[in-house]
């Protein structure tokens, strides 16, 4: 929570009008984030709570007052949203979605990609051996927990696919930083684009590991 | 997923190792591609992946391959590719190597193989505990009764980066899809043409040309007659595959003819 | 609240679990009205939490807990909900956007747009093989997912048209050349598809939604 909403646009408009005290703030981020079923971003909390206010400072507040409650305000990217408690889940079983099977293909597909992202389809059919087939990809896309990120900058320019925010708040993550298990895979070298060796003369694709996570793209 | 043997005995392992190797016989559609069936065999092998013997693993893989064949299983294309592949590595294994050979050597493809299989098992695990974690919907809930109190409505209209593709793509196929959406009328569909003729084979102890089963009124326009006689033709191989009919054709595009099986009763 | 949960169904089963605290109660009560999609009796509650719990006075804990905040316990009959507080209502006058898919025509026109800006309208009425109509591309703008473009230096010298940030941020989009092409598509399985209902022939049936918001210009 480190955005500061005072630089956002406020220049123009040196504050006319006191901010609402903080425990008005954190009443009203309360108010606005309950009401909705989706991820509300910071910015968004920004634009909708009155001049000057601090929705981040409020957000701190409010996830400390709900720590250990039956519903828990959850970061989900650069968005907040509040849930139930995980451990209330055994009384949920009227709320419960069905959510679709997916074939273990689009699971392990799915985990490719977060794991490795952004990463293409050639990318995805070499690290599971096989070809992606017809509609895995289609289906993630559809389910919104896959989209298509930059191209990358090899012949061909492919499309790489990225996981979403709607993935991560699918499956309770802040980001993608956060996958079970990313850093023991990172340092055990399985997340690393090795070459097969007759390739030796090929490029190396200048992917370093920092390309895995990029975030400098809100651009 | 075969049972984990039972490490005190060897019976029992035998036993177990083997049933495993006629269920990997009978499943080769349960396998994503022969990677997935390479990490299979792997497995028997009960050590660390790293320490993985890709030269037995290379063996268990051919043999399972001639077992394939034995039976006349037939293996997708891949499956064959990577035999071929663990074939020659293998012979880069066990034969000293050559100076004069450019390539990498034995022990380095067999380094990388170990490697991607490494990989897809801890994909396969990270999956498993991706799945496994708390999930909306499952686990955790969102509001059930999100709010709507003011009585300002603005209408946003939206859409899906999927409808944008496909709209793009339906516009830019429209030609190919002309003919299944403008042309019905002269269109026979194999099922049209199965229905018909079922009951007609029962007559057809001669050999008869196909083309005299094409319907009433689909033989001049060339149009109604390609179709007619596509379907004509799938449906008949159909009933040829269903053993009903058998089929001759005695050179290349010469007519074909059919007759009804004489053992059918 | 005058229901003792004891006499609803729990005679065969003489209290062999002990009732989890109080404190645990009110987190459960707190999660399931959260979750629910309507307000929820007592009578329910009591059958959904673990036997020999108090619904009632765990709602009575709760009210307290939210006296003040931005949501509220609030009962609707004999049943319980939350609610945001009533002087929070200015904060929710955002939430209530209609949103409705574009018309077919509208989103026909923006991948065009998507894939060969810059584009004149003759050249998307080319493509499409049908005319543009002015409220097609007037809606467009407005939303700001397109905007004009250089214009074109051939005679009469046409506007073109563009897609704009805002259209990238609505896809999930790095930059328009992220878009896949149509070998890409088709590898995604999004070509291989049947033709939707829609294209076939003009059936006044299978043009339901887009029918609505039609604009004139396919007729």
């Amino acid at each position: 929570m480190s955005n500061t909403p005072q630089d956002v646009d406020n220049e123009l408009d040196p504050s006319l009008f006191e901010a609402p005290p903080m425990g008005e703030q954190e009443r009203m981020v309360e108010a606005v984030l309950f009401a909705s079923a989706e991820p509300v971003t910071i910015k968004e909390l920004t634009a909708r709570l009155p001049h000057g206010s601090e929705p981040a400072v409020a957000l701190v507040h409010l996830e400390k007052r709900y720590e250990g409650r039956g519903v828990r305000l959850t970061r989900i990217g650069d968005a907040f949203a509040f849930r139930t408690a995980p451990d209330m889940s055994f009384l949920m079983r009227r709320e419960t979605v069905e959510t679709r099977k997916l074939s273990r293909a689009a699971i392990e597909t799915l985990a490719i990609i977060a794991y490795h992202q952004p990463v293409t389809r050639a990318e995805i059919e070499e690290i599971r051996g096989v070809g992606v087939s017809r509609g895995t990809i289609d289906q993630l896309l559809e389910m919104e927990w896959i989209r298509i990120g930059r191209r990358r900058m090899t012949p061909g320019r492919p499309v790489t696919f990225v996981v979403t925010e709607g993935f991560l708040d699918h499956f309770s993550l802040e980001s993608a930083r956060d996958l079970p298990g990313l850093k023991e895979l990172r340092a055990a070298g399985l997340l690393d684009n090795r070459p097969p060796p007759e390739a030796q003369t090929a490029e190396p694709e200048g992917r370093s590991e920092g390309d895995l996570f990029e975030d400098g793209d809100e651009a | 997923m075969p049972e984990t043997p039972d490490p005190q005995s060897n019976n029992v392992e035998d036993i177990s190792a083997r049933r495993a190797a006629e269920a990997l016989i009978v499943d080769v559609d349960g396998f994503e591609g022969p990677l997935d069936l390479l990490l299979m065999l792997s497995r028997t092998q009960k050590v660390d992946l790293r320490r993985v013997s890709v030269l037995a693993l290379a063996e268990q893989y051919l043999s399972f391959v001639d077992k394939a064949k034995a039976l006349r299983i037939e293996l997708a294309a891949d499956y064959l590719v990577m035999a071929a592949w663990l074939a020659f590595l293998k012979s880069r294994l066990l034969l000293p190597p050559d100076p004069e050979d450019e390539g990498p050597s034995g022990e380095d493809l067999a380094a990388h193989l170990a490697f991607q299989l490494e990989r897809l098992e801890a994909m396969r695990d990270a999956a498993a505990r991706l799945m496994a974690r708390d999930r909306l919907g499952r686990d955790v809930f969102s509001r059930g009764q999100p709010e709507t109190v003011g009585r300002v409505r603005r209408t946003q209209f939206t859409a899906s980066l999927l409808d944008l593709m496909q709209a793009y793509a339906r516009l830019r196929t429209k030609d190919e899809f002309r003919p299944f959406v403008m042309d019905r009328k002269a269109i026979l569909t194999m099922e049209e043409a199965l229905a018909r003729m079922r009951p007609l084979i029962g007559f057809a102890g001669d050999w008869t040309d196909l083309s005299s089963y094409l319907p009433e009124g689909w033989q001049v326009d060339p149009a109604k007659r390609r179709s007619a006689t596509a379907a004509t033709f799938a449906a008949v191989l159909e009933l040829a595959k269903a053993g009903k009919v058998e089929l001759r054709q005695t050179e290349t595009f010469a007519p074909i003819s059919l007759r009804k099986r004489s053992e059918e009763r």
